[in-house]
């Protein structure tokens, strides 16, 4: 039992402070800093910023890209990372398509996709859900038809994350209708310049625009861009969910959301219930240490080369409910404050002002990739043998 | 004990649902979210000739004279039809408080407010002082008018505001015309439309002090109590609606080859929202008849439950509507989304769930219990 | 919409509270004052005296006994009785046999059990559960095989609540083994102390005696003690659930816990932590409230004769998660003073010291008379068509 | 960073598993609970066999050098084990107490714990006081002793108490023979035994005088903080107990012709139980590792944010676990219904949650967050 970071962590984790302090924009803290999200360009900057560094696919093989790193590492650069007002990455490149090209790819496929990804060039989006096939993933009906030398697509996506701003999206199709519902789907590269495809803007209750359905309307997909074989969709899909969960709990973003919170309740001169903040902020903290040690124990296992252990299963499920928690807490404490929804000058105070965003769009974080009530009925079969 | 609405409200409530069925849909609410001013002059004069403007207010000064509950049943309709129409801000809250005030000058202001000649909002709240009504910063000295006010929902169309402000110790209750004030525009969580003002030195004749001594805070509390009372009411139109589109939604979604309300997690999700509305509604009879109460104990102990109640219930309420709804929940295409912005808001105005538990905390100390 | 009592109304809360004033013994007030348990004793002389002025058969008919009083009157003295603080009375015979003996039960029947009720001499048991027909009532096995003169009844009961106080025993029997599961069930009456019956204590984690096996062996039950017909045992346990429910929610009992709390927390002289003990105490009294207005409304439909509304369908739920809440927020409060569980002298406060046992005790009211995820499921499909 | 248990700390786990095992089951906890004194011969020369008496204390002393996350997985098991031996209290309290004291005099006491010569137990608490050990009623005045201590878990078998006093202005640290006390023995809510002492002017002598001074306070607050995590550790060990045997149930328990584990919202009770078991382990080792560390603040914080946590997560397991077993579960019969007794006795010993929550809450004003 050791809870102490080596010597040649700390001295890791010295380096990357001392690099975000030096490299995340300002801009980029400030639209941290009162809980919005970057625009397109400021995020890919940033991601193109941390490419140069290598520092991008951070959980990568170093022969495709990655920079070597313990979890240990990758933790640390999070933790800084967030604490420096910087945002996450892009999941879709990194952690997901990446991840399976160089891991079902063929070398082709590996020499043409990974290094757009690993330099921050290439942004991706995923195309699983579908109005019919929200939580029941496995009911997708976009169809894949082989031809002579491409694959015609046609159908619907819908949630698609930052479609509007990929150049690429990985895609699960269906390659055979007579196939049995997962057995028939397959995983497709396509770009979302083809002729064909068109994006509909969905806009969401924080008032932005990140989720879009996609139609497919005889969009013609090489056949070089299937990632493996037809048919093997579903177990890439399952390969995806077993991958890499050192940060899915979100502590890092967390962390940095309680100092927000915190700081915006000192700035405001006359805030009348400092006590009762403070012991709310107290007891969220609490649970915030309980998921941090219980992500660190993910990410030791992880050094030591373990599997996942049982640990970690409850950490998507417990993170996004208390980043909810949080944003509540955060909305309820700025009191008339979070009302100001979009007032050209600041009323009160700017963090308050922007927190009831993060807490509308934080509804969306139990739904996506698997709600939790669907998250808890595979805990109870695969976990509790129930 | 009658638990029944009178023959009367029943009726106000039923007009009040099938005007709106016929002159609000969710299409007039996004056209209405995106405009400047939140006046319809056609709406505003039917709501007149639904004889709404009059209703709160004594037959003697050319109301209905009409009650709380009338009130609160139309602002459930409102709150269900998701209108923001700004009924209660330009004629409940102003008109109450000039009734309250109850002098000749208050009494021709509002008038004018039944009689649609104009509008008035009131701008009670500093940018930061909290909940705190009867201290207001803004304040006049040697005449003259200086300080802040924001929160002053004024749907973008009021041209006077009915303002807090300190005269020494004293508060007092001004009428100050909106252009004399520096004026931020802005929409609120809601999407109704706000005011943040300034005030530089305006200069206050005795006119323009409708009210000042120790009767101006009786006076503000009496109002507040109204409007803490019709937050809750606006709540249970919503949480009612989001209640029943997302049974219906449970009933006809399906996934893994059945509909989701099928599975016992979203049928227990289901009955709690139900068993929830029910004591919902129940706070809302409570408060209703009890926020117009002059015993300002019992007024202000029902008034803080009830909102401390919502702002728990009402909201778990939308929160679950968005998740048993999945990803359609979170966007602005459903009303969903909207309802649930709605709540947080009703949540916020007039004391959050702290002040109200505090306020009621403090209260009983005086009181002792039941 | 009229939220006073009348005129009448508040004479006859004049009234009742003189009379609990004059009538409720001292010793009875300090053992509800303490969150105990009345003994026998207590409880049927407690009872007997009720019974005397005809207010023990409180929703009966007058033909039978009750005292024609309105739902509100029944509500008003429910309070005044709770505060000051006299225990409710036993249901077994009062709510529950008594209603389903002058419903189904014969003119001899009537004559023969319902003045024990009313008087408060007989005392009634409730022979439902069995060890494997616990939420699932109707798989019990309880046989009651029809003789020449009489039923033989075998079997076993479980959590039979004051079995061994009791006189008498209403029971749900099995009297036909080949009808399907409901049908077969019977409502039968039975002598506690007749030949055959054996009780078995189980002590409550409260540390006392309510609760019992009741095992019957060749046990002979005269033919003229069943109520109505052989298999209409279904319809009448039925018949009870629907019956009133205007102190189901407890309403009264639990002001009465909140006034002692608030006491308790006065009488400890260094009591370090008012502030946060009177807002946790807020948060009860609005939840309270809650329940109180929603329980009002069943009492107002009641008298104008209104069929049970939706509003009623969630009192059990609602008002036992709020007795759990508010018995554990009292251990809370108790701190160290609640760890005392035997101390022969008080240990800084006597009701603290014994919050612990009204906490454990009240773990199961979630659970009998069918727990809480059982009615969820009910209501789901009965109220809301699921 | 590293999770693992060393090796030496499992096969102390493991041993104490084992020996619990063979030496302690449900009916010896039985008989145990009807006893006046907890400390039996037999066992507690087995538990000085098994290095125990020892294990907390440094080589020097006699004893094993163990560190605080050994003792904890001692303890895990004991509370796994439902077992009311006072090894706590009655040795590693009084123990660490006269260690960090670690005068020559307190070493000589602490040398007759480890060898099992006498039974000595810490008097910290006051009847009303609260969880304030800093600030205790009893007093020594011209050389006598006068006051009172409450809630002491002698076990019912120590001869000896380390009492707190202030002597004037300055806190004290008394060795105290129980003898000279007037003494009420009972049961407390897990079961094991507690006295209240009433000390009547006892003549102290200096000999009897442990430890006075600013350096009194530091002492007692780092064995506070190990009995914080100790708390949390026999915590644990229920809540472990609780959820393998509500899974077994839930597996096995039939109604309405299916194992009550098949319907889906005992599904999420159980993954709920689960995750926040996974989540008390982890605040376990957190705990185990922090509260024996020499910054105060970090110290504080860690047992604080550990017993809070405790105290909400896993008394909810408890509460699930008698839920899920329905009518047996409340029965003294079934082991249940006494973790479940445990589970809340140790949510209120050295600080409930509102005490850590308030305590966090001052800390961060100091510290800051993360």
């Amino acid at each position: 039992m050791n809870l102490e970071f080596t010597q040649e962590e700390l001295d890791f984790q010295k380096s990357i402070r001392a690099w975000m302090r030096e490299n995340v924009p300002e801009e980029l803290e400030r639209v941290s800093a009162l809980g919005n999200m970057p625009t397109k360009s400021q995020q890919q900057q940033w991601e193109r910023s941390l490419g140069k560094q290598g520092w991008l696919a951070l959980t990568w093989p170093e022969q495709y890209g990655g920079p070597g790193w313990t979890a240990t590492q990758r933790y640390i650069f999070d933790i800084e990372r967030a604490m420096a007002g910087a945002p996450p990455t892009s999941p879709f490149g990194v952690a997901m398509v990446g991840p399976v090209i160089y891991t079902f790819g063929s070398p082709e496929q590996k020499e043409r996709w990974l290094p757009g990804i690993t330099s921050g060039e290439t942004l991706w989006c995923q195309g699983y859900s579908e109005p019919n096939a929200g939580s029941d993933l496995a009911s997708l009906k976009t169809r894949a038809e082989r031809k002579q030398d491409h694959y015609l697509v046609n159908g619907q996506k819908i949630w698609t994350t930052q479609a509007h701003w990929a150049d690429m999206m990985f895609c699960l199709v269906r390659t055979d209708p007579e196939a049995k519902k997962q057995q028939g789907i397959s995983f497709l590269l396509i770009d979302m310049k083809t002729p064909g495809i068109e994006i509909r803007p969905i806009y969401s209750i924080d008032g932005h625009h990140h989720l879009n359905e996609v139609y497919f309307t005889d969009v013609e997909v090489p056949l070089e861009n299937l990632v493996g074989q037809e048919g093997m969709g579903w177990t890439i899909a399952k390969f995806l969910l077993t991958h890499e969960r050192t940060t899915i709990a979100g502590v890092a973003d967390s962390y940095y959301a309680l100092a927000r919170m915190k700081q915006a309740i000192e700035d405001v001169p006359y805030y009348t219930d400092k006590p009762s903040a403070r012991r709310r902020m107290a007891e969220l903290e609490v649970e915030l240490m309980a998921l941090e040690y219980t992500n660190f124990r993910t990410v030791a296992a992880t050094d030591e080369g373990k599997p996942f252990g049982p640990e970690s299963s409850g950490l998507k499920i417990k993170g996004t409910e208390l980043q909810q928690k949080m944003s509540q807490a955060m909305v309820e404490m700025g009191g008339l404050m979070s009302l100001a929804w979009d007032s050209p000058s600041v009323v009160g105070n700017e963090s308050f002002n922007n927190a009831p965003r993060r807490y509308n769009f934080l509804r969306a974080c139990t739904i996506y990739g698997g709600s939790n009530e669907i998250q808890k009925n595979v805990l109870a079969k695969m976990l509790l043998g129930l | 004990m009658e638990f029944n609405l009178s023959e009367n409200t029943t009726m106000v409530a039923d007009t009040a649902r099938r005007y709106l069925k016929d002159h609000y849909g969710f299409v007039t609410y996004n056209e209405q979210l995106n405009q400047a001013s939140h006046c319809d002059p056609a709406r505003w004069q039917l709501m007149m000739e639904l004889g709404w403007l009059g209703l709160p207010f004594p037959e003697s000064i050319g109301g209905y004279g009409g009650e709380l509950i009338d009130v609160a049943m139309i602002v459930r309709e409102l709150g269900a039809a998701l209108c923001l129409d700004p009924y209660v801000d330009l004629v409940v809250a102003p008109g109450k408080m000039l009734e309250y005030i109850g002098t000749e000058r208050a009494i021709v202001v509002l008038q004018s407010i039944v009689e649609n000649d104009e509008k008035v909002a009131c701008a009670l709240y500093d940018c930061h002082a909290g909940y705190s009504v009867h201290k207001p910063t803004a304040s006049i000295r040697d005449g003259k008018l200086s300080g802040q006010k924001s929160f002053v929902p004024d749907g973008g169309c009021a041209n006077r505001v009915i303002a807090t402000a300190r005269i020494g110790d004293e508060l007092a209750l001004l009428l100050v015309p909106l252009e004399s004030c520096e004026i931020t525009r802005y929409r609120a969580l809601d999407g109704s439309r706000y005011a943040d003002l300034v005030f530089h030195d305006i200069e206050i004749d005795d006119g323009m002090i409708l009210s000042r001594g120790a009767e101006t805070s009786r006076v503000i509390s009496q109002v507040i109590a109204w409007l803490q009372a019709l937050d809750c009411a606006r709540m249970y139109g919503a949480a009612n609606a989001l209640y029943q589109r997302t049974l219906e939604y449970a009933k006809t979604r399906k996934q893994f080859g059945a509909a989701i309300g099928s599975f016992q997690v979203i049928q227990h999700y289901l009955v709690d929202m139900f068993t929830d509305l029910q004591q919902l509604e129940s706070m809302l009879f409570m408060v209703a008849v009890k926020a117009e109460l002059g015993n300002a104990q019992e007024r202000d102990r029902a008034c803080s439950a009830a909102k401390a109640y919502y702002a728990e219930k009402a909201v778990k309420i939308a929160q679950q509507a968005i998740q048993i709804h999945g990803g359609i929940g979170v966007t602005e295409e459903l009303d969903i989304g909207h309802y649930f912005r709605l709540m947080t808001h009703c949540s916020l105005t007039h004391g959050h769930r702290d002040f109200h538990i505090d306020r009621l905390a403090s209260l009983r100390e005086v009181n002792g219990c039941a």
